[in-house]
């Protein structure tokens, strides 16, 4: 309760603010139709409405108040609006069916956790290189820091095209997308884990005459495991956002990203609306898992 | 201290040791020379910096003499460590936060390659040595400082060493529990005639403890005075209250005193 | 062998009646009939066919004739081999009380343009017009469109890109009216670019098997085109099946069936050179950065319609 | 084949060069520790060029890299431009304001509980939100120039810097706080004198964070709609136009702006940070 | 251990203080009485755990007393601590690393709104008590542990605080530096004729510096013994050698022992 109570607090005060906000973002819109529908509005003519402020428009015209919150196509839906085709587009539909937000979460979800076990695998294999190779790490890690300034949805379309030359199709393009956001967090939190074990404990091994693979098992990786569950959060988080990226060009227009990319196409801006909270609820529930994960391994491990 | 090969388990000649750092090098041992023989309990004490911790590490082939000679059982250092002529204690626990007590004392038998049954036996054996035997199940932060630092004493002679080397296994501990921890030591020394080299801040510490105290000065770290303890073997508590003990300190802090002059 | 009667088409876009004649001729058995295994691949806003086609993952792809011939003077060899598109469904849609009445009247007003290769039409029409496009009162500023109408519902833009077939309806459906607004056709403004035709790679086409691949490909595909513009309704509802994404309704796809009904109608799938002509004068003129910058050679062939119309 | 195989040789040979390097005497000096990922780098060009002929890879999928220096030199009008509405109107302008609310937030954060309890978790939540569906909203509501992309990057930036901050005015130790408790020290000398400073190094992290998102951010929000020009308008009609070597020139101004910005911020964090473990020697 | 206001600085009655923890309340302190008059040096010695801190901290204000009264200076801990009557040293310097050392000092007059003349003064005059005067524009890093513990003292002694309360100074430093910055500190007292409350583990330390000495004792902390030292204002260091020294300390081992010996 202790913990619930500021959050819903919270989450009440971003909803009032939400409703608050309704009636300012669509009032232009919402005017406008209802002129077209016979009703006395002011100013009387579209192109002075969009010059004048959504505010006086609202006092102005306070009957159309209502409307905004029933728009088709609101420039801000109002929560509730989010809510029903949520609810129309989870519970409502067959898991099978192509409208359903929950077949199309699972596509995505599919590419993510494929791609963040890739991602995942990459990075701890090229973080123990860089861990034992000097070499590598001097030549690599500038690199891999500039590989993330690189826009991933400009290269997102080129990645597929050459994959599917190779005749790469299907889940895996897309999870390598996803693999290439989630990489690098772990690489940077696994290379950390990897060297957490201070001096004294290094020496320690060496006062046994360790060899490197025994101080790996024995004394690295059970280091590294609090910093390897911390970039696991955060790279589950981003497969996510790059599985929904590859979904732009990957055509089908199938997925989250698809819902997204179909829903600006056609102006449906609930659907959009409805897919972010769902991803943004996926997203959660994956950080949670690991959390949960987190919690169990580290508790087995005695630390805590 | 005319080296003798028979007895001396550890010598040290003319060891000379000059760290290169950035920007200028730091001389930590100048022309040490020291034998330790078997049975001997030996402290070093000196103020920070003064190469204790070097010294030690010498001994452990953890670093390597810029200068001199240093045998540690007839051979090298490096030799000896590889043989696991040493066990070796920090200042710190420095237990394995993800192993239990008896995980952590196994590890350097499973690096080792002792078998199963001999592992699970000799961590039995050195729990009770350090008077643990419950506790082995638990994992490091379940016990207080002293507890783990008695590990990690069990942990360094879980395996067939001859020679314990303490780098200021108890500087983190409070008066009371070290007091105790020092008779323990003391105890187990008389039991099992390893060799010690311990270092430590103490002057009381090092009276107490040693049959020989070896006073160190800094810049360049280089050894002061040697000082052969007449007490017994036996050593109660209270012998630190005694005329012979008082002496012994006062003369160790003299000499601490003298080498910090030196600045 | 298999591959041999394998074609993988890539479209332009997402699912939708626009692509109707291949889904119809793939679900009523038409390329079947002619001993084909189609793959259909569908498009959208980040797929540049033509890139796909260079990859080898499709063996013929869908364009609109600018962005093929700029591919072309890049270097990537593709040709027509059919043009199912008779006329072109592109138009500017304004705002009526903008004041806009005659091209001119674009001076000072903002215009939402689709890019991607085809933003050259409008440059040249603008060009012919003696309309600058870098903003300013005697100019139109130019907007690099998104995906949607809402730059014109929300009056971002003055004027944005539809095709008849599918952004105009959706501009009708948010409830405005045909009195509002004033739309310009680019096949009446004379500045129309041939749409939708079919691409294949010059190299494959000197293969006689490739040829004859593709000779029954357009057969078949202009089967299912004309079959589609008889039967509009059950052409949408085969295009509905067919869609991954679930977002498409029936009645916008049925609509867009009898719009697109109408630019395929005029043609039997053989080029008409007069209209390649007038494409390749248009882009010519395209303003100071042409798309073209030469008379291209070889982009089309009409072996292909030639063989299968036989 | 030969060049391919001589992109083989090449490789083989800078990794054991760089090897030798990396372990040698002077592998800790300042030349050595820029020549390594120098030579790193300049070999994968070298190989990348060689397998892009050998291969025959068509231009439009991947140019060379002496193609796409080319056109980076022949375009700089063009590229600039482009930097200017993206970076400095896009991504700075918003980087500076999801910066700023960001940090101002995190005080007031700071100073009520409540709000941190509160608002920390339906932060991370709508930090989730990808770029893709927030970007299409936002350049609705704020319109197709900088601003929606200022806009984006806002929305980027502000949760990464926030939680940062917010970590960076617990990072003080209780002594450090007791201390200023023993002066009878009030909330604002608390602040400005203890927290604030103890939090820099957080705060910079943050800062470093936002860098790469806010470039990224701008860069990606004018695939939704733009002006005709700036860097992700490049890309994206450039693509269609099979122009790839001017895409990829657009990504090493990318690549290269967003590491210059991460520099500057890192630099400045040296500085402001010269007391910090991290940054002494 | 007549209560008397006029005389008595520090004054605690039946002082009670139990933390309420996650799992069980731990009662830190029980009934603990003391007055410290003007001008005392009073040490509390004790295991760790026993309240030391706690004790201290009350005084402070910075902690609450959950039973007893306490006044400091007439008024209660926390009324003192807003009129700033006292200087507190922790046991690590605790300087800010982002300020030089003279800045560092400067710290507590600029939250007391001192002029920046007396500021600059102020600063002078105690980095000279504390022998610092070339190390006004160093940071705390480039300085030694002692060096920065000095500081730290400094800096409590800064701005006109009658009461000077230290949590083990010197706990972290080497044996010979803190002889050395116990000589400084009693030098310091018989100056200013500060009121002084010293927590510390070590006996020696204790009697060396203390006209009175508090044993404290775990599980409740509790006070065991006040040892009022016979010893001289005049101490140099060799007075640790002489016999009375010795006996002082033997009381007070004697009184931690009895204490460790409940659990
Ligand atoms: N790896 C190293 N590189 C450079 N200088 C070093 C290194 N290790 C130790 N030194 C320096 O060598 C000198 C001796 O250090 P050492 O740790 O042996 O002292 P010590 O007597 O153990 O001190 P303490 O009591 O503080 O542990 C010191 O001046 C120290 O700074
Ligand atoms: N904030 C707190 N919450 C709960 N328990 C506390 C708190 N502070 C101290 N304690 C407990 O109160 C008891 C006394 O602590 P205190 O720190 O005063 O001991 P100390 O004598 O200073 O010990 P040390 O010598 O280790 O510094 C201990 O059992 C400690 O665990
Ligand atoms: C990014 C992008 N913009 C425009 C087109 C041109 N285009 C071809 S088909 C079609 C659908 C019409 O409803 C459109 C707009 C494209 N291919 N890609
Ligand atoms: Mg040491
Ligand atoms: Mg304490």
């Amino acid at each position: 309760m202790r913990k619930i109570f500021p959050v819903l607090t919270v989450v009440a005060a971003i909803f009032a603010f939400w409703y608050a906000a309704v009636p300012f973002m669509n009032v232009k819109e919402t005017l406008t139709g209802l002129e077209r529908a016979g009703a006395v509005v002011v100013p009387d003519n579209p192109i002075e409405r969009r010059d004048a402020s959504s505010f006086g428009l609202v006092l102005n015209n306070s009957f159309a108040i209502p409307a905004t919150y029933a728009q088709e196509r609101p420039r801000l839906p109002a929560p509730h609006q989010v809510a029903q085709d949520l609810w129309k587009t989870t519970v409502m539909k067959k898991v099978t069916s192509k409208r359903s937000l929950v077949y199309h979460g699972w596509i995505t979800l599919s590419a993510t956790l494929l791609g963040f076990a890739i991602g995942t695998g990459a990075g701890i294999i090229l973080a123990v290189g860089i861990v034992h190779s000097r070499a590598m790490d001097m030549s690599v890690m500038p690199w891999a820091i500039a590989s993330q300034t690189i826009p991933i949805l400009a290269i997102a379309p080129m990645i597929i095209v050459v994959l599917n030359s190779i005749g790469i199709q299907g889940l895996v393009p897309k999870a390598i997308i996803s693999a290439y956001l989630s990489f690098f967090p772990v690489v940077v939190g696994m290379v950390k884990g990897l060297r957490a074990p201070d001096a004294m404990q290094m020496d320690l091994l060496k006062t046994y005459n360790a060899s490197d693979n025994q101080g790996f098992w024995k004394l690295r990786l059970p280091a590294s495991m609090p910093y390897l569950f911390a970039s696991l959060k955060i790279g589950v988080a981003a497969a996510l956002v790059g599985a929904i990226v590859a979904e732009l060009p990957a055509g089908g227009a199938r997925g989250l990203g698809g819902r997204m990319l179909t829903g600006s196409y056609y102006g449906q801006m609930v659907q959009i609306w409805s897919a972010l909270v769902f991803a943004a609820v996926l997203a959660a529930s994956l950080v949670l898992l690991i959390g949960l994960a987190q919690r169990r391994a580290l508790k087995r491990m005695g630390l805590t | 201290m005319v080296p003798n090969a028979n007895s001396s388990v550890i010598s040290a000649k003319a060891l000379d040791l000059t760290f290169q750092t950035a920007d200028a090098p730091v001389h930590a041992l100048k022309d040490v020379s020291l034998d330790i023989a078997q049975g001997d309990f030996v402290s070093f004490i000196g103020p920070s910096g003064c190469g204790k911790t070097t010294f030690l590490r010498c001994i452990a082939g953890l670093e390597t003499p810029t200068g001199g000679t240093l045998t540690v059982n007839g051979m090298t250092a490096d030799e000896a460590r590889r043989a696991r002529a040493y066990g070796y204690v920090f200042q710190a626990a420095g237990l394995y936060p993800w192993r239990t007590i008896a995980g952590n004392i196994k590890l350097p038998l499973e690096i080792m390659g002792y078998s199963k049954a001999d592992q699970n036996d000799r961590v039995a054996r050195v729990l009770d040595l350090v008077e643990l035997s419950d506790f082995g199940a638990k994992f490091p932060w379940q016990l207080s400082g002293g507890m783990q630092q008695r590990a990690s004493i069990a942990r360094a002679l879980a395996f067939d060493a001859d020679i314990l080397l303490m780098d200021e296994p108890f500087g983190a501990l409070d008066e009371i529990v070290r007091d105790h921890l020092n008779e323990q030591l003391l105890a187990l020394w008389t039991r099992t005639n390893k060799t010690i080299a311990f270092v430590t801040h103490s002057i009381p510490e090092a009276v107490y403890l040693s049959t020989k105290i070896v006073v160190m000065s800094p810049r360049p770290g280089r050894i002061t005075d040697v000082i052969d303890s007449p007490l017994p073997k036996e050593r109660p508590l209270d012998i630190r209250d005694t005329p012979e003990f008082i002496e012994i300190a006062h003369r160790v802090r003299e000499g601490l005193r003298a080498g910090h002059e030196d600045d | 062998d298999g591959h041999a009667n394998s074609v993988k088409l890539q479209l332009q876009w997402v699912t939708q009646a626009q692509f109707a004649g291949y889904y119809v001729a793939k679900d009523k058995g038409f390329y079947e009939e002619e001993g084909l295994d189609v793959t259909v691949l569908s498009g959208g806003p980040d797929i540049a066919p033509p890139q796909v086609l260079a990859g080898g993952g499709a063996d013929v792809m869908l364009n609109w004739m600018p962005s093929a011939l700029a591919a072309r003077e890049k270097g990537l060899p593709v040709v027509n081999i059919a043009q199912p598109f008779k006329t072109s469904g592109l138009m500017l849609t304004c705002w009526k009380d903008t004041g806009i009445k005659t091209p001119q009247d674009f001076k000072g007003k903002t215009i939402g343009v689709w890019f991607f290769g085809n933003e050259y039409p409008f440059l040249s029409w603008m060009s012919q017009e003696g309309i600058s496009t870098d903003g300013g009162p005697d100019g139109v500023t130019v907007l690099k469109q998104g995906f949607n109408v809402d730059p014109l519902l929300q009056r971002q833009a003055d004027c944005i890109s539809t095709m008849t077939y599918n952004e105009y309806g959706q501009v009708l459906d948010a409830g405005v009216s045909e009195d509002e607004l004033v739309t310009f056709k680019y096949e009446d403004q004379g500045v129309a670019t041939l749409e939708d035709g079919i691409y294949a790679l010059e190299d494959n086409l000197k293969d006689p098997a490739f040829k004859d691949k593709m000779v029954r490909f357009v057969r078949a595909s202009m089967k299912g085109w004309k079959y589609a513009e008889a039967n509009p309704d059950e052409a949408a509802e085969i295009v509905l099946e067919n869609d991954e994404s679930g977002a498409q309704t029936e009645a916008h796809q049925k609509r867009m069936m009898g719009e697109i009904a109408k630019l395929t109608a005029g043609s039997n799938g053989a080029l008409d050179e007069a209209d390649y002509q007038r494409t390749v004068a248009t882009l010519l003129a395209g303003g100071s950065d042409p798309v073209i910058s030469k008379e291209p050679v070889g982009a089309w062939t009409s072996e292909i319609t030639d063989a299968a119309l036989k | 084949m030969t060049l391919v195989i001589l992109a083989f040789v090449i490789w083989v040979a800078m990794w054991a060069l760089n090897t030798r390097l990396a372990n040698g005497p002077r592998a800790n000096s300042r030349p050595i520790q820029l020549l390594v990922p120098a030579i790193f780098g300049l070999t994968i060009l070298v190989v990348w060029e060689l397998l892009v002929h050998g291969l025959n890879v068509p231009l439009v999928i991947l140019p060379a890299p002496s193609h796409v220096v080319a056109t980076f030199f022949n375009e700089i009008p063009t590229l600039w431009l482009d930097f200017q509405q993206t970076f400095i109107k896009g991504a700075l302008s918003g980087y500076v304001i999801g910066c700023g609310a960001a940090f101002a937030t995190a005080i007031l954060v700071d100073r009520y509980d409540f709000l941190k309890r509160g608002l920390l978790p339906v932060g991370n939540f709508v930090a989730a939100l990808p770029i893709v569906g927030t970007a299409p909203i936002l350049v609705m509501w704020f319109g197709f120039d900088w601003q929606s992309k200022a806009a984006v990057v806002v929305v980027m930036v502000f949760f990464p810097m926030l939680v940062n901050t917010v970590a960076g005015l617990q990072e003080t130790t209780s002594m450090q706080r007791d201390l200023m408790r023993t002066y009878g020290a009030g909330y604002w000398p608390s602040l400005t004198k203890l927290r604030l400073p103890a939090a820099m190094p957080f705060i910079f992290n943050g800062l470093k964070i936002s860098t790469t998102l806010a470039l990224i951010g701008a860069i990606v929000a004018e695939f939704f709609g733009s002006p005709t020009m700036g860097m992700g308008f490049r890309i994206s009609t450039s693509v269609g136009q099979l122009a790839l070597d001017m895409v990829w020139a657009e990504i090493v101004v990318a690549a290269l702006a967003g590491s210059a910005f991460y520099g500057v911020v890192a630099m400045t964090e040296k500085t402001v940070t010269f007391w910090h473990p991290s940054q002494r020697k």
